[in-house]
């Protein structure tokens, strides 16, 4: 299983960079989609199954159709960002500082006794029924605060994406 | 009921690891490719057949007997037309589009169960998963739409994406119904807990009121998120060409209908696995043959729910955009919610009579309210914003 | 009884239950609205009745507590209670019914207006606020209320917000007070942080009742803590109730409706700092004797006389009539204040409650008066309204006699209490104080006379409602002031040593001995004072009458002008403390900018940049030394590099992702 | 598998690391959003990779995954109607010509 790892990280990290690297939009989209496919492999082979299942449903099958809507709404449509942005000074800038947190953050990761931790054995998934079960007990505080939460966002996104309409009429 | 995989892995006892794992990965794929790659073919046979009729005309009928062989035809036919791809077009996203619109279709074929234990894969996600594969189909239309740069299949593509993720809401909120009645999203524990009833046959959902309600929520949804007719606008010859595979030809255009095809079918598969019941079905039970007959079962259901998909295509008018869009969410949805409210509710009824009965009721009163708000909505004078 | 503390909580939960509902009222229900209104008051001036009726006939004083944990962290939690004691029980009283007339009377008042129910809705809120502060037994929950309060007062004096000086008069009023919050607050953090609760009383762990001890702890400024807490938070009742030098919000109050006025001046939002010195009083005292008084009862009394004494001086020379009468609250204000800074609970107390009757009624009746001319107030083209509006005349006279401290109203009795007590701790103070009720008595008589005697002024300009003449108000105005008159005149008599030894005290219960002596001249100085200033007013304003609206005043001359121009108090603030203000803020917002930007840059040009700030800030200060070059010349280089400050979502990110790495890098370092 | 817990935080490290490098050089707010999903799964990512090397019945790693991924869908959502509005009004989705803010 070793290799499915570096596979999968390989993926994920070239998914990643494409998405935010590619000058054309949709590009981006796209290598954003296969960086969540990548993630999402990531959770499966850490055998969390259902949170695998929701990274798909949520992120590719709306997150990403999201993104795509919103590059088709701003009239974007070829995707093509443009005239072609110049290496300048915030290019080095934000790369340097990008290159920096990501050379200390694995530093400080390889220093750690905690990173050398193995998994213990070969275990059970656990089940969606225990997953729903935490839903309305332990956690049913946050989760209907993330219920509240997502209704308010539904609404705030239909009200600032319908100011238009609302205008026109 | 031990699973195949499981079946396998028995009778290699004593063997090396890896046999056992590469049959029981080799078995399902090739069961999948074979079986349902044949039943797609067959099916587009089908399919002309039977429109020709309702059209009153004979469909084909030239090559092999009763045209028997035209699949086959067809696929020759377009391997070998020239491969055409626009000089503007995106041409890796060209490319990968109708690659991308076949793996998620055969991969919802992974957890369909077409007899006890024969499933290629027993997720314990399993609906969870057929839902989170059937989304990620939506980019290959838009990638294939998007990368063709034509005006008409970028608006089949943004058709195409928005129709498939309005029918998505309602399409999952109908399956939460059967697995909170199940108790389970693995497609074998939603069978099982159909079993049962008379003849195998009086405990699948579709014969409760709000799995009924359920099955239709979800066959229209099925259809609708493979953009078949009545909701293939996306597609619309009569308004956008031909949505977003108008730019392609060849192997990649049969690609695009291979993939819609075969989610037609897998969807078909899972609406029989939740509703009706699955593999289910009198003498499903008896020992060697059992299995057998219970594919037997399961393929017949398999037929009757693509004849119906393809009953509904010859006989109902295409519906417009904004009908489709109101109509997923002002009719469907609420009564999808609705649904999972009435199944909590059949849960705490005195008997199951009484539980039907109530069940019926609320529904019925439910389904009559929407359709007369929806109709009053449908009727007003359509005004043109841009024409006059 | 202790059901009784424990339903204490819906005394201010009706108002507030009536204000929810009348913020989602159409604007049309009017009758609606104030029905509502009343009725919610009604009912909760019954229960304050009926829990006062319950403090009554003990002879130990009563005191009940209902509390109850709000919410908790960890092991800390925080609580919140209810009280029923005879404080809080005759202020429920006094809140509530002199509330329920000003609510009658401002359905007159407010009857053109078309953001009637919003009115009411304010106007509710702003009773249960200040209810919920008199019933709390718990700071947090009093700061919260008198924070409610502040809003409500805010929302009120601005309600004609499209009124240029409406909208500054409401931001003064909240601001103003602010100020003192941030002491109040400042005091309750401590009084948490010295004694672990923010409870008043609780079995003998609430925090007055800890305040012996607190007198021994140490606080800062060399005093002790209690003495530090009580200065604290004298601070935030100077605030809210307008005590010098925070006392200028509360003549730009005026530009309130008049009803609104009689609410924050009589019955609430000032008697809120009173009432909260006089709820702290055993903090406040804690550590002291008569003899020796603590530091922060100095103050409260030293503040409270120069109050009383520099108010009333500005008031004899305003135009306007609800200026006059807001002067002369802070100047009673400052009566309170002196009070219960010379260890008088009761007669603080006492004037509270008596100067909420009468200042109502005088305030209602101003309002009759504004009304009744046709909304004019001014009182130079007032004059001669006794023909025109009799019953206002005489409850507006019942309550300026009352005011003026003349026998047997209600104003004498508790003034005189005052003066009293004043008199055994500080003859200076006493003097003063006099003083200030002679120029109260002047005053009250100034305004009499000028609008109610003589011949009508008003039609010497022919706009407004053009030349009608002042006509009476309807019964729905009167009838308030004509009750509340009834108590200006009777309820001096409660406190008075005449009928049984002073009930009030008694019915109070603080255990202090009233110093004997004195009693005679303190009455005779303050009747004769009380009659010199009436004398003197007849003579200077009575005897000729003002002909026309824009006669000079008699008085005309240089310190009359000073007088009229209030001290020049909101002059010398506007040049120096709003305009160090702005200075400041226009340093740290050059502060600002440098840090934000800096960062891009490289380190050589931040270093730059920052001295050469400081140069620019010492160099104008040092050199141009004033105030105004230095203020412009700070404003333009914070303009400058305002210009740095991006918006930029992108550099935004780019601080925050250095901010990490420096943090991760201080990680480093340390292990 | 032989996969130590470091290489999973390292991995999620070096995503968000790329993710915030995307944020800081990009001008377009969508990319900028994209940027900012990327750095979201890194975390869950993280909360992940402990559950499966720690405390393995707790639920808790799960449930904030889950939490997580639905705030994310939320900001999302509202990201992206807030650049639809953006757009509308500037024209534009340039994050950099976005500064009315600015001081």
């Amino acid at each position: 299983m070793d290799i499915a790892f570096w596979i999968i990280s390989g993926i994920t990290v070239l998914g990643a960079l494409l998405a935010v690297t590619l000058r054309n939009l949709v590009h981006c989209v796209l290598s954003l989609i296969l960086f969540f496919l990548g993630i999402a492999s990531h959770y499966f082979l850490l055998r969390a199954d259902f949170i695998g299942a929701v990274q798909i449903l949520i992120y590719i099958g709306a997150v990403a159709v999201l993104i795509l809507f919103a590059i088709m709404l701003t009239r974007n449509v070829t995707g093509t960002e443009g005239p072609r942005e110049t290496l300048g000074v915030k290019w080095w800038a934000g790369s340097i500082i990008a290159g920096t947190m990501a050379a200390m953050l694995t530093w400080a990761i390889r220093g750690d006794q905690i990173s050398q931790t193995l998994p213990g054995g070969d275990k059970a998934t656990t089940s969606v029924a225990e997953i729903g079960r935490g839903f309305i007990g332990d956690w049913v505080v946050p989760f209907e605060i993330m219920a509240v939460l997502l209704t308010a966002a539904l609404i705030g996104a239909v009200v600032i994406a319908l100011e238009e309409v609302m205008k026109r009429r | 009921m031990e699973t195949i995989y499981q079946l396998i892995v028995a009778s290699f006892a004593g063997k090396p690891a890896w046999m056992p794992l590469a049959i029981a990965i080799a078995v399902p794929i090739v069961f999948v490719l074979g079986v349902f790659l044949t039943i797609f073919a067959y099916t587009t046979l089908v399919e002309r057949k039977a429109l020709g009729r309702v059209q009153n005309r004979y469909g084909p009928n030239r090559v092999g007997r009763w045209g028997i062989l035209q699949p086959l035809a067809d696929g020759v036919k377009l391997l070998i037309k020239e491969d055409i791809v626009p000089r503007s077009a995106d041409k890796f996203t060209h490319f990968l589009a109708p690659v991308m619109a076949v793996i998620p279709s055969l991969l919802l074929f992974a957890i369909v169960p077409v007899g006890p234990g024969l499933v290629p894969v027993n997720l314990n996600i399993g609906i969870l998963f057929a839902f989170a594969i059937s989304t990620a189909s939506v980019l290959a239309l838009f990638m294939g739409g998007w990368a063709s740069r034509n005006k008409f299949s970028l608006l089949g593509a943004v058709r195409a994406v928005a129709q498939v993720v309005s029918y998505e809401v309602p399409m999952v909120l109908a399956a939460v119904a059967v697995v909170m009645a199940a108790g389970s999203l693995s497609t074998l524990d939603i069978v099982k807990a159909q079993s049962g009833g008379t003849a195998e046959i009086g405990g699948w959902f579709v014969f409760q009121p709000w799995g009924f309600v359920g099955f239709v929520l979800f066959a229209i949804g099925a259809m609708a998120e493979a953009a078949r007719t009545p909701f293939d606008i996306p597609e619309a010859e009569s308004e956008i060409i031909a949505g977003y595979h108008t730019e392609y030809s060849g192997f990649k255009f049969a690609l695009f209908q291979m993939g819609e095809y075969l989610a037609a079918i897998a969807m078909a598969g899972v609406t029989v696995t939740m509703f009706l019941g699955g593999y289910l079905g009198p003498g499903c039970n008896l020992p060697y043959v059992g299995i057998l007959i219970s594919m037997f079962w399961f393929f017949l259901k398999l037929g009757a729910m693509i004849a119906l998909n393809i009953w509904i295509r010859g006989t109902w008018p295409r519906v417009r955009v904004d009908q489709l869009m109101g109509f997923a969410w002002k009719v469907l949805l609420p009564m999808s919610i609705l649904n999972i409210v009435v199944v909590g509710l059949v849960r705490f009824m005195p008997n199951v009579v009484v539980g039907w009965i109530v069940a019926a009721v609320i529904l019925f009163l439910a389904f009559v309210v929407l359709i007369k708000f929806s109709a009053s909505q449908s009727i007003e004078k359509r005004t043109y914003r841009y024409a006059s | 009884m202790s059901d009784l503390a424990r339903q204490q909580w819906l005394i201010p939960f009706l108002p507030l239950v009536a204000a929810a509902i009348q913020s989602v009222l159409p604007r049309g229900q009017r009758k609606l609205s104030a029905g509502l209104c009343l009725l919610a008051m009604g009912a909760s001036c019954v229960l304050a009745v009926r829990a006062f009726l319950a403090t009554l006939g003990h002879h130990e004083p009563v005191r009940e507590v209902a509390n109850f944990t709000w919410f908790e962290f960890g092991n800390t939690s925080l609580q919140m209670g209810f009280i029923l004691d005879p404080l809080t029980a005759g202020m429920a009283v006094m809140v509530t019914f002199v509330g329920f007339w000003i609510f009658v009377n401002a359905t007159g008042y407010m009857h053109e207006d078309e953001n009637f129910t919003r009115f009411f809705c304010f106007l509710s809120l702003f009773a249960a606020a200040m209810l919920g502060l008199v019933v709390s037994n718990n700071l947090l929950m009093l700061f919260m209320s008198w924070e409610l309060v502040g809003l409500c007062s805010y929302l009120l004096i601005g309600f004609w917000f499209f009124k240029p000086s409406a909208a500054a008069a409401m931001k003064k009023a909240f601001i103003t007070t602010r100020i003192g919050d941030v002491g109040f607050f400042l005091g309750i953090l401590m009084l948490y942080w010295k004694s672990g609760t923010l409870n008043l009383y609780d079995n003998g762990h609430g925090a007055l009742e800890q305040a012996g001890a607190l007198a021994n702890l140490a606080g800062w400024w060399g005093l002790s803590a209690a003495t530090t807490i009580a200065v604290l938070l004298f601070i935030g009742a100077m605030g809210k109730s307008a005590q010098f030098p925070l006392h200028v919000w509360l003549p730009d109050a005026m530009e309130g409706p008049t009803p609104v006025s009689a609410l924050i001046h009589a019955a609430t939002m000032v008697a809120a700092g009173v009432f909260m010195v006089g709820r702290m009083f055993p903090v406040f005292a804690a550590g002291g004797s008569p003899e020796h008084p603590t530091f922060a009862m100095n103050m409260v009394m030293w503040v409270g006389c120069f109050t009383a004494v520099f108010s009333a001086t500005i008031a004899v020379a305003q135009w306007d009539i609800k200026r006059v009468l807001a002067y002369s609250t802070c100047s009673q204000l400052g009566f309170m204040m002196m009070a219960l800074g010379a260890g008088g609970l009761v007669p603080g107390q006492f004037h509270l409650l008596t100067h909420a009757f009468f200042k109502a009624l005088l305030f209602l009746g101003s309002g009759c008066v504004i009304i009744g001319t046709h909304h004019e107030q001014d009182m130079r083209k007032m004059g001669g309204l006794k023909k025109y509006m009799p019953i206002t005349f005489w409850c507006y006279l019942i309550g300026m006699l009352a005011l003026a401290g003349v026998p047997p109203f209600a104003g004498f009795f508790s003034k005189d209490e005052v003066l009293l007590q004043t008199f055994h701790r500080s003859k200076i103070a006493w003097g003063l104080a006099t003083f200030a009720a002679f120029l109260t008595a002047f005053y009250m008589t100034r305004q009499m006379y000028m609008v109610f005697a003589g011949k009508w002024r008003g039609g010497d300009h022919g706009y407004g409602h053009g030349h009608h003449e002042p006509h009476e108000v309807p019964w729905n105005m009167w009838l308030p002031i004509a009750v509340l008159s009834v108590f200006a005149l009777a309820l001096g008599f409660f406190g008075t040593p005449l009928i049984g030894g002073n009930l009030f005290h008694h019915y109070l219960g603080v255990e202090e001995e009233m110093p004997e002596g004195g009693v005679g001249i303190v009455m005779g100085c303050s009747i004769l004072v009380g009659a010199l200033g009436v004398l003197l007013g007849w003579m200077v304003y009575g005897r000729k009458q003002m002909e026309h609206a824009t006669d000079p005043d008699p008085l005309e001359s240089p310190l009359w002008r000073v007088l009229n121009n209030k001290w020049y108090v909101d002059e010398f603030y506007e040049a120096t403390i709003i305009r160090l203000t702005m200075t400041c803020g226009m340093m740290f917002r050059l502060f600002d900018k440098l840090v934000v930007d800096g960062i891009l840059h490289t380190i050589v040009w931040l270093t730059k940049a920052i001295s050469q700030i400081f140069r620019w800030v010492g160099d104008e200060l040092i050199i141009n030394g004033g105030f105004d070059a230095g203020c412009e010349s700070v404003r333009g280089s914070g303009a400058l590099f305002s210009k740095l400050q991006s918006g930029r979502v992108r550099d935004y990110f780019a601080f925050l992702g250095v901010g990490t790495i420096v943090l991760l890098t201080v990680y480093f370092l340390k292990q | 598998m032989t996969i130590p817990l470091g290489h999973y935080l390292i991995l999620a490290g070096i995503l968000f690391a790329i993710g915030l490098g995307g944020a800081l050089t990009r001008k377009n707010a969508i990319i900028v959003l994209i940027a900012i999903e990327v750095m979201f799964n890194a975390g869950i990512l993280n909360l992940i990779a402990f559950w499966h090397y720690g405390h393995y019945a707790s639920l808790t790693a799960q449930m904030f995954a889950i939490f997580a991924i639905s705030i994310a869908a939320a900001e999302s959502a509202i990201g992206l109607a807030l650049v639809i509005a953006v757009y509308r009004h500037y024209k534009s989705v340039d994050v950099d010509e976005m500064k009315s803010l600015k001081g």
